[in-house]
């Protein structure tokens, strides 16, 4: 199992997913209309460290976070 | 060094005290970047989230960029709201000569905006509200949707 | 605003005091520039000489330019003695948006350099040594000399 | 007579010429070998107005001032 988190604007609460990679992550969060619509704006970060492609694998206990837009200053 | 606020920054205090800390330190050249909160839109302010972990090893990487310049970099930023005329981020460069200090406070403060981990909402008829097209997609986002 | 000081600028009065003055002026950017002394060369300090009319007219040139630009210049700088690791100026930029401040606290300080007619003199030994190696020639300069 | 001003570095007095144009006042301070050496690397105000050319008509109590290079900051 691995804890997807949103960040920022994205009013979610984190979920517990059963994802092997960021591909199975992909698509099970795809399966929400509105979070698909974050998906294509927003940058992943695996354990705080972001990543650039989806060729990442995950183990259980991993933390995937979504970071929406972003506009500090 | 990286100082988070809740509310509005003492920019005074923030920016006489990175002096006094670096008083001694022989920088020629000191510029400080102090953001604040102008009234457009009819806004009453803005709000902020941040992720702090993704921010400090943003700003760690960043201050190992500056020492290899022989410079210094220092920022502060604001969390909740912040009210119209006060301020919500300051980051300043120190360096020995004027051109590093000029060139990387530009460098930084535009990398801040495309990069940091900090999320701008609208204060407006009391609701807040993601300002969503004043944000910028981090790079190498959307690999999870349409861009994969 | 041009502002001249016998001796070392107090830097966190005139900071705070120029913040103050735009705090209701609803610009979204105030970039600071601190030229502090270094310790090189074994010099105890620098002296200036300042020759006040023609500053004040390059600067008025530049308050005219910061206008047209929505933009503020504010400057302040020593006449005379400033020891080690004090300061002795400070230019300022105020805008709307941080692009004009960034560019413009840039082409302000690179004009200042090579056009206010300031002289800079080291301190060592107890003498006052022309800075010579260090200064520029006013565009135009050598028009009596050789270069007719 | 036009009066002329050495500012910063150039210790010397003013000076009271006689000269009509920049050209004269060119031709007299060069014969003082120490001016000379200014001369080359000094910008030129007439009235307080920096001036590009030596093209410049002088009229009886202009000033003219002779700038050395500069180094504020």
């Amino acid at each position: 199992m691995v804890k997807v988190e949103f960040l920022g604007p994205i009013s979610r609460e984190p979920m517990q997913i059963d994802a092997k990679t960021l591909e199975d992550v992909a698509k099970i969060l795809s399966e929400d209309s509105q979070l698909k619509e974050w998906l294509e704006s927003a940058a992943v970060a695996v354990n705080d460290t972001l990543v650039s492609s989806t060729d990442v694998v995950l183990k259980d206990g991993d933390r995937v976070s979504l970071l929406p837009p972003v506009c500090g200053g | 060094m990286l100082e988070l606020y809740d509310g509005a920054l003492h920019v005074s205090e923030i920016l006489s005290r990175w002096y006094d800390e670096e008083s001694e330190s022989n920088y020629g050249a000191y510029i400080p970047f102090i953001g604040t909160v102008r009234s457009e839109d009819g806004i009453d302010g803005l709000s902020f989230d941040i992720y702090e972990p993704i921010l400090q090893s943003w700003f760690d990487a960043w201050q190992l960029r500056a020492k290899e310049a022989g410079a210094v970099v220092k920022m502060a930023h604001s969390r909740g709201d912040v009210m119209l005329h006060e301020s919500s981020y300051i980051a300043a460069i120190f360096s020995p000569k004027r051109r590093v200090a000029l060139e990387m406070i530009e460098t930084f403060v535009e990398d801040f905006k495309a990069s940091a981990p900090i999320w701008k909402y609208d204060l407006k008829d009391s609701k807040r509200i993601y300002a969503r097209e004043r944000s910028t997609p981090i790079k190498g986002s959307g690999i999870l949707g349409g861009k994969r």
